[in-house]
């Protein structure tokens, strides 16, 4: 059977059709994130036929990600893969016409950008933090490329498609960010919560690269698959004039803001992140840590270690991740214990 | 009356699915100072929709509309 | 990290908590069908952590397929692997504590009896037709097993769990069957309609299987996502004391019709499915094919030729699939022609 | 006045996503012969939801309520 039948349950959904399929297959979507909306996102464009897809992961996979994030085996956890490099392994096995690039890394404000200068044509939050969700905003405001945001913990999330010029955007949404947000660290997060939530995406992501913009949803979807809720809420008069990222005397204020923190919490893991301003040389490393009797476990793109009880891992592009604490000076501490 | 639907946590935080209020008439920004009184509701990002509609703050809620509370939340 | 961890986010979300992942881990759910409900719910089940899986599909893996159903990839479809095969192959990686049961094959009534007499806590529908539909509705009656309806098309989907005693059955809830249905044959489908539809029927599923039966959806979901569709319709008076599955004068009608037809043609695919009265010797069809010079593919689990065009695939139990017609006297005419 | 939503492949075939009756009042049953009739809506299996919920054939529908036209589909 030829690859022209492949998509053949999808060109007879009449709107997309094979005039769709073709417009599909020459877009390029940027997913930011590689845990469970990622994932789910991920295989369902790259199974679409999607051209092109960039995916962007700071984290490697870890045992507790196996019960909701699908593109990943308990293979890839023993060995500790980095999310991105593990993703694009099982996506290129799904589908090897699509052309994918799996970044291992923090997105900042410079990188965001130097994707949009590229060509995206649409992005998918799959972020943990609002961090990140307003730097997705500022850039797609900047460069009229429309996202789709995602969220969900427990069995409850939203989703929305934010198109410049359209929809107002994230920041017109939320203009005050929760002190204290909910997270799948603190109240868990099940399956069919995430499925839903990606499902909304998807679909949104689908039309937006089929050419489709007309069928785009213009309301928040929320749901609770535990509760059984379901509302979609319509905007109003949500657009703000005086919005610092879509209004008249815009600023993009995210872009502009120091990208990243030094030293960060992670968010739904007991973690702390330390940026060091160098990267780091793997075999010097090693021969560090023989000398100071410390086992080391390595595979091509990172490093692990176990100092005093804390799993330590080392990346490098210089991020090391302090598992066990959400004490940043504590983690500071103890790195400079141990690598000085 | 005024029917007041929470989501996620909310729903724990209240002890129930959906509040109701005697109010007759307040704006959005009222309604959440009862929140914040009444309720021990103090964060400020939580969402209100009316009628299944976002609602500005100076927004005037009537008897008989339904509001929602919707807590945003960060997980991915 | 211990696979105690593994379910972490899962146990912290408190309706299902410690207690209900260990009713969990005890648990046998059964689903019917390996297509794209089927891949989404044994996923999810699986990442979940369920005890026990069986899983049981007539057909094998497509080409057209990978374009939604999410357990597999290009090389399954090179290898025209049996989906329940190839299902399993990825479930086992994905968490191998699960016990994991996939069976080549059509579910007769006597083979759905026989696994409610074992032990089933929830059966999952997804199939691609009604028949076997009323077949799962008449034996959950008649066992008391819940089953999760759950059924899409195009962007359009619907999900309902049905739980004897408590909701009303299959049957009233459809008492006419449509005479032609919509399948992706006809009008396509979208992997966010699936995604959808398997998050409303894994949710049921796991409330069940974690022991939180009240939590469950009493109304049916139905939703399109490409026309931003959804409503929960609520099931008023609609059990039927008449209804021939679940009213007072019983008779299970689908357990005791005759075990599907000898031909039928295949939903969502331009193919008739003969079976025979005896099962199939790969050796002997091989010296077969040779005599008459016809190419014959083999896998451990099915046999493929072309013969005037049509691909026509033999399984070991005695079904041939014969591709790129409906019409069954053409069918049984080509086959006649080959192999007497 | 009756609304009536439709669902799936309705939507094409009525060229809409909801039609308007001006009927004051008929039964569920009655409504399938006033579609089979002006609408050219044979199919018996259509299920039918007045405001959110199942209907019985002899059940009253009332000039404000809103029907469901919801076709089953058997894809999976």
């Amino acid at each position: 059977m030829s690859s022209h039948e492949r998509y053949s349950r999808q060109t007879r959904f009449a709107p997309i059709g094979e005039q769709g399929q073709e417009a599909l297959r020459q877009k390029h979507a940027l997913i930011v994130g590689a845990g469970a909306l990622g994932c789910g996102n991920a295989e369902l464009l790259v199974r679409a036929g999607v051209g092109r897809l960039t995916i962007i992961d700071r984290d490697y996979v870890d045992w507790s990600n196996l019960q909701r994030q699908q593109l990943y085996t308990e293979q890839d956890a023993e060995r500790g893969l980095p999310k991105a490099v593990a993703a694009k392994q099982r996506l290129s096995q799904i589908n090897s016409e699509v052309q994918i690039e799996a970044i291992v890394g923090e997105l900042s404000a410079k990188e965001i950008l130097a994707y949009c200068e590229q060509g995206i044509d649409v992005m998918i939050d799959a972020t943990d933090n609002f961090e990140t969700r307003l730097l997705l905003n500022d850039a797609s405001q900047q460069y009229s490329i429309p996202w789709v945001f995602g969220s969900c913990t427990g069995s409850y999330g939203m989703s929305m498609a934010i198109i410049p010029g359209k929809t107002p955007c994230f920041r017109c949404l939320l203009p005050h960010l929760p002190a204290y947000s909910l997270t799948c660290d603190n109240v868990g997060v099940i399956g069919p919560a995430v499925a839903m939530t990606v499902s909304y995406q998807a679909a949104e992501a689908l039309k937006l690269l089929t050419g489709r913009e007309e069928a785009v949803r213009p309301s928040l979807a929320i749901f609770d698959v535990w509760a059984n809720d379901h509302m979609f809420l319509r905007m109003g008069k949500k657009k703000q004039a005086a919005c610092l990222s879509c209004g008249e005397a815009r600023t993009y204020p995210a872009l502009n803001e120091e990208t990243g923190s030094k030293a960060a919490v992670l968010c739904g893991r007991d973690t702390v992140q330390l940026r060091l301003p160098y990267s780091l040389d793997f075999e010097q490393l090693a021969e560090h840590m023989k000398r100071t009797g410390q086992p080391l476990q390595r595979n091509p793109y990172l490093a692990m270690t176990e100092l005093e009880g804390h799993r330590v891992v080392l990346f490098q592009d210089g991020r090391v991740l302090i598992h066990g604490t959400k004490d940043i000076q504590e983690a500071r501490t103890l790195y400079q214990r141990y690598f000085g | 009356m005024i029917t007041v639907l929470v989501f996620a946590h909310l729903k724990e935080k209240f002890g129930q699915p959906r509040l109701v209020l005697e109010e007759q008439e307040l704006t959005v920004s009222q309604l959440r100072r009862v929140l914040a009184e009444q309720y021990d509701l103090q964060d400020n990002s939580v969402m209100i929709a009316v009628n299944e509609e976002f609602a500005e703050e100076d927004e005037v809620i009537r008897a008989g509309d339904t509001v929602a509370l919707i807590p945003p939340v960060s997980g991915g």
